[in-house]
């Protein structure tokens, strides 16, 4: 058994807010105190390990519900940029395998600089189900951290079959199928019906238009799995990347989507990307939106976003949504990527570069800040970057300190470009996010919003992935963030003082397996056979590829 | 002038060997190598340097005889062929290769001179900010480019090839001069973004390719690609500028016959932004 | 006796397209009866059992133990080892060599620097638009194959995933408008609905005069001809490449290995993007992969060290430099000091003067059959056979995954094993 | 270009295909690499008889292969890629990693006339 002592615990499942207590562990799992005659027996047996923390800030492991961490995108997205590795390398060191860092890290490295920052969850924020197996080989080489993949299903032939069939029961019994055979945790959408717009060189606007050649509106598709996944009783909802992302003036579609799904769960990833105005009289036609963004949120209760805050620097752009990368490669000049995945989805590519006196980039980047500091209720909304799209997950704790302290975030701004106050409110926002309203954000929500009930939290039972900071007192706060004193998973230590011990362990695969109708296989196998380019007996991602995993249950109504 | 004088080791722990027979040469990186870092170091520092040779790691005394003292000039005797980022990141002081040297030599160093005596090898300059590298034999592939997947090249300095060089040079050249006395391989300055690069010998395939902005001067007839439109035959005044600059301020030699004389200006490369130019020297 | 029994939907590996409906029959630990094979895949099969290696040192029999402890003695004394090949054996394999790589400081490479490691070279200066072959089959309706000759090297590609196949939206033959480039009358150019001849070395010429017509200039040229083709005929082909709606492009060794080599697949790649910017218009490009998992050791390489061949690990980190760290330079320059050939036949398929350096240094080949290699290497590791008698994972030339099946006995480990056991002994030493 | 120089294209054949699956070493592989094919029309120029040996010979090194008859152009010559193809293939890759697999320059010579 483990017990840290002397702990300051923030842990708001559990209505922790700074409390000072130990902490037990026993099989990977946060165990209750042992009566005081057992802890003399450990003791004896020298079966007790005790650390003292000294005060220090003890918090869950940290969850990023939307990262690309593994997968055919990812990893199309390092060989394509050797740039972005050449000054960033990572040296073999005992077990610890080598590799390079920087936007689109190598696999190991992904799993080092998560573990060092103290986050142990990560989902993989969008799997084409074709190459799921790609994935699971991935998450094979991906050290340390839990995680899971969203397989991507708001294009796939057989939902928007299904769906202009209207035959609901097929739909649902198809996700259900598709989620088991691709190993997956949950449901990806990406720019419902858009995706195969863009296949078909054709352009569709909001959610009500209808063009593709499955005569489907965005909204139509949008009900159908929103439904099927509740139905389902999917831990996490559908995760959605709503249509016109990244364009002037789509909060709008934004807001449509949210007032359309009011009654089921829902997700939106990277809302920042959805939260812009338009402003015809403007040059650069941008606006903020993030006040209608807001309220919609703070009015409704089921839905959660996160946030895909903008970080200046370098970025790698990759989404399934093809046009949106289309559109960014035309807008930067930069190199660019695009696969389109046969009967599935589609995907693209284009490095960035955030640049502080950009108006645009400015704008963006408000619009992150803002929607945190707005939107009321932390349980809402979750601390991304949409890694490694708006930026890498790396500037976390940058994020987190811009969030605590009100007058770092002024400083910023000052750097930026001279009519930044013109086009944004964020210097007249004083809220200060609290450490108990940052535990809430980078892990207790995202936790709950996944449905994960043994992640976010320090209570008995939950899993031991534990990270400990030095308090923000005498530390700078981005400090104190990006390195933790410990690193704790699944009851074990992985950092120390900072660094990773060289003990390397590859942590869990997530998924979910909700039940479906196998005739299911059967209804699907005719078209299958003719328009994939493999078999349906070879689709499936077999036991080969899991190592570790864990299923979380489908279960939602308590 | 105090020099550090380096001799390479007949025998040195590089030479691949089946028996007695020397079948190869293992790379040695010798980045440590700095005219910059070496004028600071003791002696006994100088000795100890760690010099790579593959994957083991060996001191500078084992590969080289050491005289003179530490100094801002360094000149090495010996064949260099399989010793690689000689001077790279450099920002001043000089090296004197008195014979071959191989790849990467002087990339991305800032400032000072590097002049090789014999040949080098393949991204000799390459990515390199400032200062002067002057090469009197031949120069291999991507003089002055960028490395794999970045965007600039060579941005600032010099780059003298007495003989004559590889492929790719001037690849992705932001700013600069570069001038090669004998030929030059194919794929001169291709996506070159700006610079000048001047070929007195003669040139390959598809020079230009992808150029956006920045000058190719030759002075023999060249294999003009399908994107690139001919323009004018006119007497370029800048050029006589340049020319003067270069035998001022680099004591770089050139003909009374290319100066106030007729040029035939050919701009592309059309599929990219088309502000490149290749201007071919008209003999009379 | 046993009984015969059936496999359905085994995977062929030898060729890129990764063919994954071949019908087997085994009876005995033999094949008794093949469906849906190719007339390579067949021999391929067929020959699967003959000829297979046995432990050898310095020609000299050993036992397997014994080439695995002599293997890790090389790699480990070596100051700059090589190891090579990768494209014809399983990602498990691929992964297990990266290791391998990074314990034992050694350079590593894919056939794929000397097949469409250009493409992806030039993949890294302007990026690609590409899709899964079943996206092609379902929605192409112009087919340009350049450089290309799938009727030979991967003869069922045609029927599974072009121009013959059944689409989705697309069903036949003559719902789609075929085009070949090349610089002879390849069988493929014989399929198809047009042929144009292209002058040898001259692709980068040709696929840059078609950019500048798609963006609506002119080429200008002395003689009125680029690539050995008058303008209007370029312009004729530019006028159908606009004319499609998704229009794919297949490309094979015609552009990678000739002229300009990796700068023709870029300017090919700027044509293609040239050619999205119209927004009724898709149109993608796809490498012709040769060996069966090539875009396999491209993938796992590049997941675990962010480059996907001529990967350098002197440093105990990667590096990446093709023409410095790929396999012909390194033997052509005599840089290496050992060298590992997994799943491959450099004396066979290398230049022969960079090959020959293979026979001055210590050489080991894991390799289930004998080839040009074994006959001289000082090691010979034997092999369980990928697709047969032993499983793992491949990728297509699309990147899409499949699981192999061994559906017969082996008395070898397989490669992956084999690989790993190496690397154990290396790490503990 | 001199008359008897030629462009040499190294390519797959089906029959290489098969023959490289069916034992490297067997004499089916050697049959199936060792040829080159060539324009009828400089066959007959050359006066060469098709499946006489003739030599090419390469910056990098020389072969004896047989000769058939292809319907090709005249400035370029093709052989099933294999390990004699490569006795003919250079090792510069300019810089690439690449050698110049299509684009060699070869010399076809008829092996009578060097011996007579």
């Amino acid at each position: 058994m483990l017990r840290l002592k002397n702990a300051v615990i923030y842990d708001p499942t559990n209505n922790k807010d700074g409390v000072k207590e130990d902490i037990w562990i026993e099989n990977g799992k946060i165990a209750a105190e042992p009566k005081p005659e057992v802890v003399k027996e450990l003791k004896a047996a020298d079966d007790l390990e005790e650390i003292d923390l000294n005060g220090k800030i003890v918090m869950a492991g940290g969850v990023d519900i939307h990262s690309h961490i593994a997968g055919p995108k990812v990893n199309s997205g390092r060989v394509l940029r050797p740039e972005d590795h050449r000054r960033d390398n990572v040296a073999r060191k005992g077990k610890l395998r080598s590799g390079v860092g920087s936007t689109v890290p190598s696999s190991y490295v992904t799993g080092y600089r998560y573990s060092l920052m103290g986050y142990t969850t990560v989902m993989e924020a969008a799997g084409p189900p074709m190459k799921a197996k790609h994935i699971h080989e991935e998450f094979g080489d991906l050290p340390y951290i839990d995680k899971g993949f969203l397989v991507l299903s708001g294009n796939n032939y057989f939902v928007l079959k299904f769906i202009s069939e209207n035959n609901q029961q097929a739909l649902k019994d198809y996700l259900a199928w598709l989620i088991n055979v691709t190993g997956a945790f949950g449901l990806k959408v990406v720019n419902p019906g858009g995706v195969e717009a863009w296949k078909e060189g054709k352009r569709m606007r909001g959610i009500d238009e209808k063009g593709t050649h499955f005569d489907l509106s965005p909204k139509e598709i949008l009900l159908a799995l929103a439904k099927a996944a509740d139905d389902l009783e999917l831990p996490h909802p559908i995760h959605l990347h709503t249509n016109d992302l990244g364009s002037a003036g789509n909060y709008k579609t934004a807001i449509n989507t949210m007032k359309l799904l009011e009654d089921y769960r829902l997700h939106i990833t990277h809302v920042q990307f959805s939260s812009y105005g338009k402003n015809e009289d403007s040059k650069i036609k941008f606006a903020m939106a993030t006040d209608e963004i807001a309220a919609e949120i703070n009015r409704q209760s089921k839905l959660t976003v996160d946030i895909g805050q903008l970080v200046f620097g370098e970025a790698t752009t990759m989404t399934a949504d093809g046009i949106l990368e289309y559109n960014l490669h035309k807008l930067s000049g930069n190199k660019w990527v695009n696969t389109d995945v046969e009967m599935e989805t589609g995907s693209g590519i284009v490095p960035m570069n955030y640049k502080k006196k950009n108006l645009v980039n400015d704008i963006q980047w408000a619009t992150g800040m803002e929607l945190f500091l707005k939107i009321e209720d932390p349980w809402k909304v979750f601390l991304t970057t949409d890694h490694p799209n708006a930026g890498p997950f790396t500037a976390y704790p940058w994020i987190i300190k811009l969030l605590m302290d009100k007058n770092y975030r002024k400083d910023y701004i000052s750097d930026l470009n001279d009519k930044f106050d013109e086009y944004t409110d964020l210097s007249s926002l004083d809220r200060e996010y609290s450490l108990s309203e940052i535990a809430v954000i980078s892990r207790s929500g995202p936790a709950k919003a996944l449905g994960l009930k043994n992640k976010g939290h320090l209570g008995v039972g939950a899993d031991a992935d534990i990270t400990i900071y030095n308090n923000i007192e005498d530390n700078d706060i981005a400090e104190v963030f990006a390195h933790p004193a410990y690193v704790f998973k699944s009851g074990k230590m992985i950092v120390k003082a900072g660094e990773l011990l060289d003990n390397l362990e590859i942590g869990k695969t997530l998924v979910t397996k909700p039940e479906y109708d196998q005739n299911i296989i059967e209804l699907i196998r005719e078209d299958f056979q003719k328009y994939y380019s493999i078999s349906i007996d070879n689709y499936p991602v077999t036991d080969h590829y899991y190592d570790k995993i864990e299923v979380i249950p489908c279960v939602t109504k308590e | 002038m105090t020099k550090l004088k380096l001799k390479l080791k007949k025998e040195n722990p590089a030479l691949i060997k089946k028996g007695k027979e020397l079948i190869g040469k293992i790379p040695v990186e010798v980045e440590n190598i700095r005219a910059d870092l070496i004028k600071k170091m003791t002696l006994a520092e100088i000795k100890e340097l760690e010099i790579r040779a593959g994957k083991e790691i060996y001191q500078l005394q084992d590969f080289f005889e050491i005289k003179g003292e530490p100094a801002e000039v360094i000149e090495i005797d010996g064949d260099l062929s399989n010793f690689k980022y000689l001077g790279a990141a450099m920002n001043s002081g000089t090296i004197i290769v008195n014979g071959d040297i191989g790849m990467h030599v002087g990339s991305e160093m800032s400032g000072g001179k590097i002049e090789i005596k014999g040949d080098a090898g393949d991204w000799l300059g390459a990515e390199m900010t400032g200062g002067i590298i002057t090469v009197n034999g031949d120069a291999g592939n991507y003089v002055g480019a960028a490395f794999r997947g970045d965007k600039l090249g060579m941005n600032r300095g010099l780059i003298y090839i007495g003989g004559n060089a590889g492929n790719f040079v001037a690849n992705k050249m932001r700013r600069g001069e570069i001038v090669i006395k004998g030929d030059c391989g194919d794929m001169l300055g291709a996506q070159m973004i700006a610079g000048s690069v001047y070929v007195f010998g003669k040139c390959g395939k598809r020079a230009g390719a992808g150029m956006k902005r920045g000058t190719i001067i030759t002075f023999s007839d060249l294999e003009i690609l399908p994107t690139f439109s001919y323009n004018i035959s006119y007497f370029p005044n800048f050029l006589n500028i340049a020319f003067k600059h270069l035998q001022h301020d680099y004591q770089i030699e050139i003909s009374d016959q290319f100066f106030n004389s007729e040029y035939m200006r050919y701009t592309g490369d059309n599929t990219e932004l088309g502000k490149g130019e290749i201007l071919i020297w008209k003999k009379d | 006796m046993t009984e015969l029994k059936t496999f359905k939907n085994i995977t062929c590996t030898f060729c890129g397209a990764l063919c994954d409906n071949i019908e087997v029959k085994v009876k005995d630990n033999k094949i008794e009866e093949l469906k849906n094979a190719c007339a390579i895949s067949r021999k391929k099969y067929e020959h699967a059992l003959k000829d297979r290696t046995s432990p050898m040192i310095n020609g000299e029999e050993s036992t397997y133990q014994e080439v695995i402890e002599k293997a890790a003695e090389i790699l480990k004394n070596s100051k700059n080892p090589l190891i090579y090949g990768l494209s014809s054996t399983t990602a498990e394999a691929q992964k297990n060599a990266v290791k391998l790589a990074e314990l034992s400081g050694a350079n590593i490479d894919s056939t794929s620097s000397v097949c469409h490691g250009p493409g992806t070279m030039a993949k890294q200066l302007v990026g690609m638009i590409t899709a899964t072959l079943g996206e092609i089959k379902n929605r192409s309706d112009l087919m340009v194959f350049w450089g290309a000759n799938p009727v030979e090297a991967h003869p069922n590609h045609s029927k599974r995933y072009t121009m013959l196949s059944e689409g989705l939206f697309k069903k036949n033959r003559s719902d789609r408008e075929v085009i070949v480039f090349d610089v002879r009358k390849t069988p493929t150019a014989k399929m198809a609905d047009q042929f144009i001849r292209v002058e040898p070395g001259k692709d980068f010429e040709l696929l840059m005069a078609l950019r500048l017509i798609i963006q609506g200039k002119k080429p200008e040229t002395e003689a009125g001809k680029v690539a050995g083709l008058e303008l209007a005929e370029i312009e004729a082909a530019a006028e159908k490449l606009k004319n499609a709606r998704y229009g794919s492009i297949f490309y094979g060794m015609g552009l990678t290995m000739t002229g300009a080599k990796y700068m023709n697949t870029w300017a090919a790649m700027s044509l293609i993007r040239d050619l999205n910017n119209d927004h009724q218009r898709r149109f993608v490009m796809m490498p012709m992969r040769g060996h069966g998992n090539v875009a396999g050791s491209e993938i796992t390489m590049a997941w675990q060290t962010g480059y996907p061949f001529a990967v350098n690990f002197s440093k105990a980190y990667p590096r990446y430099n093709p023409g410095e760290y790929t396999a012909v330079d390194l033997l052509a320059n005599k840089e290496v000091d050992a060298a590992f050939i997994i799943a491959s036949d450099p004396a066979g398929n290398l230049p022969k003067k960079a090959a020959a350096h293979l026979k001055d240094i210590p050489t080991i080949i894991l390799d289930p059959h004998w080839n040009f290699t074994s006959d001289f290497a000082d090691v010979v590791i034997p092999s369980a056979l990928k697709g047969i008698t032993a499983s793992g994972t491949v990728y297509r030339m699309d990147h899409v995954p499949l699981h192999l099946r061994s559906f017969l006995e082996d008395e070898w480990p397989d490669d992956a094993a084999a690989v790993a056991q190496i690397g154990e002994l290396i790490e503990n030493a | 270009m001199s008359d008897n120089n030629f462009i040499l294209i190294t390519g797959r054949t089906i029959k290489q295909g098969m023959a490289s699956v069916s034992g490297k070493k067997s004499d089916n592989y050697k049959k199936e690499t060792s040829y080159v094919e060539v324009s009828k029309n400089v066959l007959q120029r050359m006066n060469i008889e098709e499946g006489e040996t003739v030599i090419l010979e390469s910056e990098a090194g020389s072969v004896e292969v047989s000769c058939k008859a292809a319907d090709l152009e005249e400035d370029i010559v093709f052989m099933p890629y294999g390990r004699i193809a490569n006795s003919l293939i250079g090792t510069d890759t300019g810089g690439t990693g690449m050698p110049n697999s299509k684009s060699n320059v070869v010399k076809l010579i008829r092996k009578e006339a060097q011996t007579n």
